[in-house]
């Protein structure tokens, strides 16, 4: 018998469990020479904003002990190109498209929403309240418990859509984030973004990055991610994305362990550009070895 | 683009620190072009992460060459890949180097391993007339394989010349005819810039394999920006619209 | 001419700014058989409760990519047998030698620090407000501004001591923190203790640590804690102890870039027993190289 | 204790997944005893970070013996290394096996690789009478290198009985005079367990040496407690105070 590997999450129906975690993908048209993005779960677009922005200067990106750090700066063509030329190409695939969406200001936020929420194709907005890479907004909301809950509020009414809070990991107290969204009508969040790194050229004296501190990913930070959603699966009822520093299926089932319904990929893009597919295979035979119908019965199946 | 097991099929030393090795892969021997690149996964564990990038520096029928030195963990690993062992190669990358242009004259400049793209340069510029000049600390840090009669600029004296390949080319610039040539160059963003002025300076089109910190190499991180004063608003991306640019487009770091 | 290896901080005059890190070499004995301490900057004990604490049950350590979670529990002997048996050892080293104090309560935190005070082999105390591994205590304290402010006060009133608090890197303002201990009167901070990681089995749905969730510790965490002494050395005016990651010579360089005026060495012990000594050799050939006269002056000489 | 660069000598297959391999190293293999172990760096770079335990099999001269499965990535790094590679290895470390006492007969029980220790201490207890019963899934995963006469026991039919290597030894308990016999164990905790309690009902004497997880390797991390009944209140250290214990004085996991 093939197991199932569908999951629900956020109102969503995923054939599997498997996205393409936001700002590793694009826009999805690179990453589809490698990877068949309709046998994933979904992937999530890169971040987008009211106006195109040009990013940070490089060097944006340095590689660290099994991790990387990155100060894209968010980079994006902003939403209007967005609808217009990055949509008709990602439609073209049936799995799940999640717009993400990143702003400086809570009225930003809103009319992104609002926008997006007028374009048929997205199935689910994710909101980034969370990226230490912006320096007028981003990292202050999201170690911000009451104005993760205020932008939860205010892109609650203006979508209908599922509704999907990504928060930042770089608080000690990550299930009160997730409580607020739950609270304010939030769908889902997603755990973890990046955490605030930097490294220095020991010769030069300078920075890495231009923006001399960027986010951490990759497997560096996996324990650290599973730690932030199993603190949310075990005192919030709330749907979780886990992300960090998945590798392999076998991480895949580790986050769905801790509480994860779905899951998202992100750096090992980079590595293995095939990897959300591959991992696919690993996950189905996990099934059949453990004598599991259904994958999604893996969800906080942690024995503490 | 493709994603191989690239096997080993020979390693040669051609100096104290550079290696050249050559690799069986049809998929990226016969699909590359001068300038191109491809990307190595060069450890199974976290550490070393990223994949390294590296110039096609020359391709043969189903097998293809790179030159490198090792400077790092990875190209530490790469370096003691054995014969018939194989490993992850993503390629061929990236937008190499035009080839067409009624230009007459090819003059390649490199500044140490930036010569790495020039074999196979040489090879497809069958028609034109190609000179060579190459700079480095020292001549054994310049290598050679596969441009015939390259000049060399040295910091010492082991070269045909003391002092940087820009300071070579000044020397000899009223040897060339800035109308009829098209340098292309690659090497270290100083020589670079050096050179851009001596190409702004003289009138000489140029076309340059630039190089930055990657972490994707296919498009998709936005972690390789590049200033193009074409698109003033926007960054190009090193990896997916180079590595080879107009040199007198790009505002270089 | 040999570089004058010497650092000052927090009253200390030290050979070299190589410490080892709390927790990572016992009371110095199995250590002392690797590395010859007399060659050191220092020496930080386990740290010590008032009790002997007996620590968690197996497993209490597990790998993970370029780092490892531990749950030791403050396994120790008690100050008591501290004082009485592991002292006498320690005071042969003709290196400082720095205990740590970790407790539940103020009041307890306040008792520590006047036995130790009393103690004439000790150089310094350092205050653990953070470790992530002990229920009573420990994280609850390290994650809140005004119990380190009260913890630092208290001590601080209990010992004429060099006084040195270690911060939890799991808060999102930790020059805050450090702020606070310099206004209460603490002569150093130290950055970072281990961040809050799991790990789970995936064919048992287990977690790896019997505690459930331990402290990331090792390479992995070095972007993390090197961002957080960047952080405090950009505002708050007080000498740090860089700790994070440190596995060469190459690390203790790019602390001190950062802003730390002495490092500590932790997990890198386990696998190269002899860290500290190898890495003074690269640091000597460093300030040649460099020119440099005092290797103190790499302390925060960062450019950005 | 000593940081040593032991030399690869010599790498045999003993079954499909389980290797032996000889090192180079005098400090090691001269200060070496039955139930010793040394901790292995795998690797030069941070994944994989900690280093590996292995009980040291055997030892000779100044060269000693390695045997185990590959399992994981640390067991496949040094199954890949090549004889005249070196490799970072720190030891001998712990507690062995106690040798002296007036039993006569040296009863050894081990799981799977469990045997690893057993051909150093056969060789060391010469005089005593031995007998070994080793247990496994099936006869191929049941090393028996270095171990003479050893019977197996095995779940599927391919060993000399049918079952756990614990059955076997209740099946034999009649032959055995536990006043004159001290059984020396190793393998994994289940199997510890059944002979815990198959000692404590038929009054055998019997030594175990544990696994666990393990950071340090020498008793500076605190890693790998063990509930020891004789000192209640604070654990022993396997890598330390062990890895040979008394197993009827220890609480198993
Ligand atoms: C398009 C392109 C083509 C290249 N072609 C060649 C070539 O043909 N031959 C050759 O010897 N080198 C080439 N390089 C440089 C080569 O990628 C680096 O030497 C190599 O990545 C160093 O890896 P390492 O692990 O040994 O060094 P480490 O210092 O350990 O690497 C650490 C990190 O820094 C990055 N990095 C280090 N040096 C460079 C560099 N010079 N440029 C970009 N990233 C770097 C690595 O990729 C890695 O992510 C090229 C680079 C680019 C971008
Ligand atoms: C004192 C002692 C002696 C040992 N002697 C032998 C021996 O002679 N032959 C042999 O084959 N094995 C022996 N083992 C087990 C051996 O250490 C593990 O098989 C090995 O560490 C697996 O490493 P890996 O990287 O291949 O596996 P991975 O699963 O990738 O290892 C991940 C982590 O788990 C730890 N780990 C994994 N399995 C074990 C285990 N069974 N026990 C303890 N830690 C483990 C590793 O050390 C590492 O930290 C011994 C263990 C101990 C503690
Ligand atoms: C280069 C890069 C760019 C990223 N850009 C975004 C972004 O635009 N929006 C966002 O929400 N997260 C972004 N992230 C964070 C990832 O989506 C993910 O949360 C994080 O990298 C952790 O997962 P990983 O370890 O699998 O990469 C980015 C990550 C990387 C590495
Ligand atoms: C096994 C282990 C035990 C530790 N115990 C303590 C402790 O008792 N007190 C303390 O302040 N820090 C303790 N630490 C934290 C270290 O001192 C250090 O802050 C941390 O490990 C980060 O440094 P590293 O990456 O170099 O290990 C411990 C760390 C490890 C790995
Ligand atoms: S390296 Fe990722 S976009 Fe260029
Ligand atoms: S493994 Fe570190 S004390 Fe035993």
């Amino acid at each position: 018998m093939t197991p199932d590997l569908s999951v629900h999450i956020a109102g969503l129906k995923l054939r599997n469990p498997i996205l393409l975690a936001s700002g590793t993908v694009g826009y999805g048209f690179e990453i589809s020479e490698h990877v068949d993005l309709n046998k994933l779960g979904g992937v999530v677009a890169k971040s987008i904003s009211l106006k195109p922005r040009k990013g940070n200067p490089p060097p944006r990106v340095t590689e660290t002990p099994s991790g990387m750090i990155n100060a894209i700066g968010l980079a994006n063509v902003g939403v209007d190109e967005f609808v217009e030329k990055k949509i008709p190409f990602l439609k073209k695939f049936d799995c799940a498209l999640v717009a993400n969406i990143a702003a400086s200001t809570i009225e930003e936020y809103e009319e992104l929403a609002r926008t997006l929420d007028g374009v048929e194709e997205i199935d689910a907005i994710e909101v980034n309240v969370s990226c230490p890479n912006v320096k007028d907004g981003g990292l202050s909301f999201g170690n911000d418990a009451d104005a993760v809950g205020n932008v939860t509020r205010r892109t609650r009414k203006a979508t209908s859509k599922p509704l999907i809070v990504k928060l930042s990991p770089n608080v000690p107290n990550v299930a009160a984030f997730a409580k607020r969204v739950k609270d304010e009508g939030g769908d889902a969040v997603t755990a973890i973004n990046t955490l605030v790194g930097t490294a220095f050229n020991i010769h030069t004296s300078k920075p890495k990055i231009a923006n001399v501190v960027g986010g951490l990913s990759g497997p560096a930070i996996k324990p650290v991610a599973l730690a932030k959603v199993l603190e949310i699966s075990r005192s919030v009822d709330i749907p979780i994305f886990g992300v960090g520093g998945i590798m392999s299926w076998e991480d895949v089932a580790e986050f769905m362990i801790v509480g994860a319904s779905a899951v998202q990929i992100g750096t090992a893009n980079f590595v293995n550009p095939n990897i959300g597919e591959t991992a696919l295979e690993g996950l189905r035979d996990y099934c059949v070895n453990r004598g599991l119908e259904r994958l999604s019965d893996v969800t906080a199946s942690y024995k503490i | 683009m493709h994603i191989v097991n690239a096997r080993v099929v020979e390693t040669k030393a051609l100096s104290k620190n550079i290696l050249l090795k050559k690799f069986h892969s049809p998929e990226i021997a016969r699909n590359v072009a001068p300038g191109r690149f491809v990307n190595v996964k060069v450890s199974e564990f976290g550490d070393p992460l990223l994949r390294r990038p590296f110039s096609v520096c020359d391709a043969d029928g189903d097998e293809f060459y790179l030159m490198f030195d090792v400077t790092g963990k990875g190209t530490r690993i790469l370096a003691g890949k054995q014969n018939d062992e194989t490993i992850d190669v993503l390629g061929p990358l990236g937008n190499g180097f035009t080839l067409e242009g009624d230009y007459e004259t090819a003059l390649l400049v490199a500044g140490g391993l930036g010569a790495a793209p020039f074999p196979l340069l040489v090879k497809r510029l069958a028609g034109k007339r190609v000179l060579a000049f190459l700079g480095g600390r020292t001549r054994a840090a310049v290598p050679d394989y596969g441009i015939p009669n390259a000049v060399v600029a040295s910091e010492d004296d082991s070269g045909d010349f003391r002092g940087t390949v820009v300071d070579l080319l000044r020397e000899r610039a009223n040897e060339l005819d800035a109308s009829t040539t098209k340098i292309f160059a690659c090497g270290p963003n100083a020589m670079l810039k050096a050179l851009q002025t001596f190409c702004r300076d003289e009138g000489f089109a140029c076309e340059a394999s630039l190089e930055c910190a990657m972490a994707c190499g296919f498009g998709v991180c936005q972690g390789c920006p590049v200033e193009v004063k074409s698109t003033p608003d926007r960054y190009a991306l090193v990896c997916k619209d180079g590595p080879a640019f107009d040199l007198h487009d790009v505002t270089l770091p």
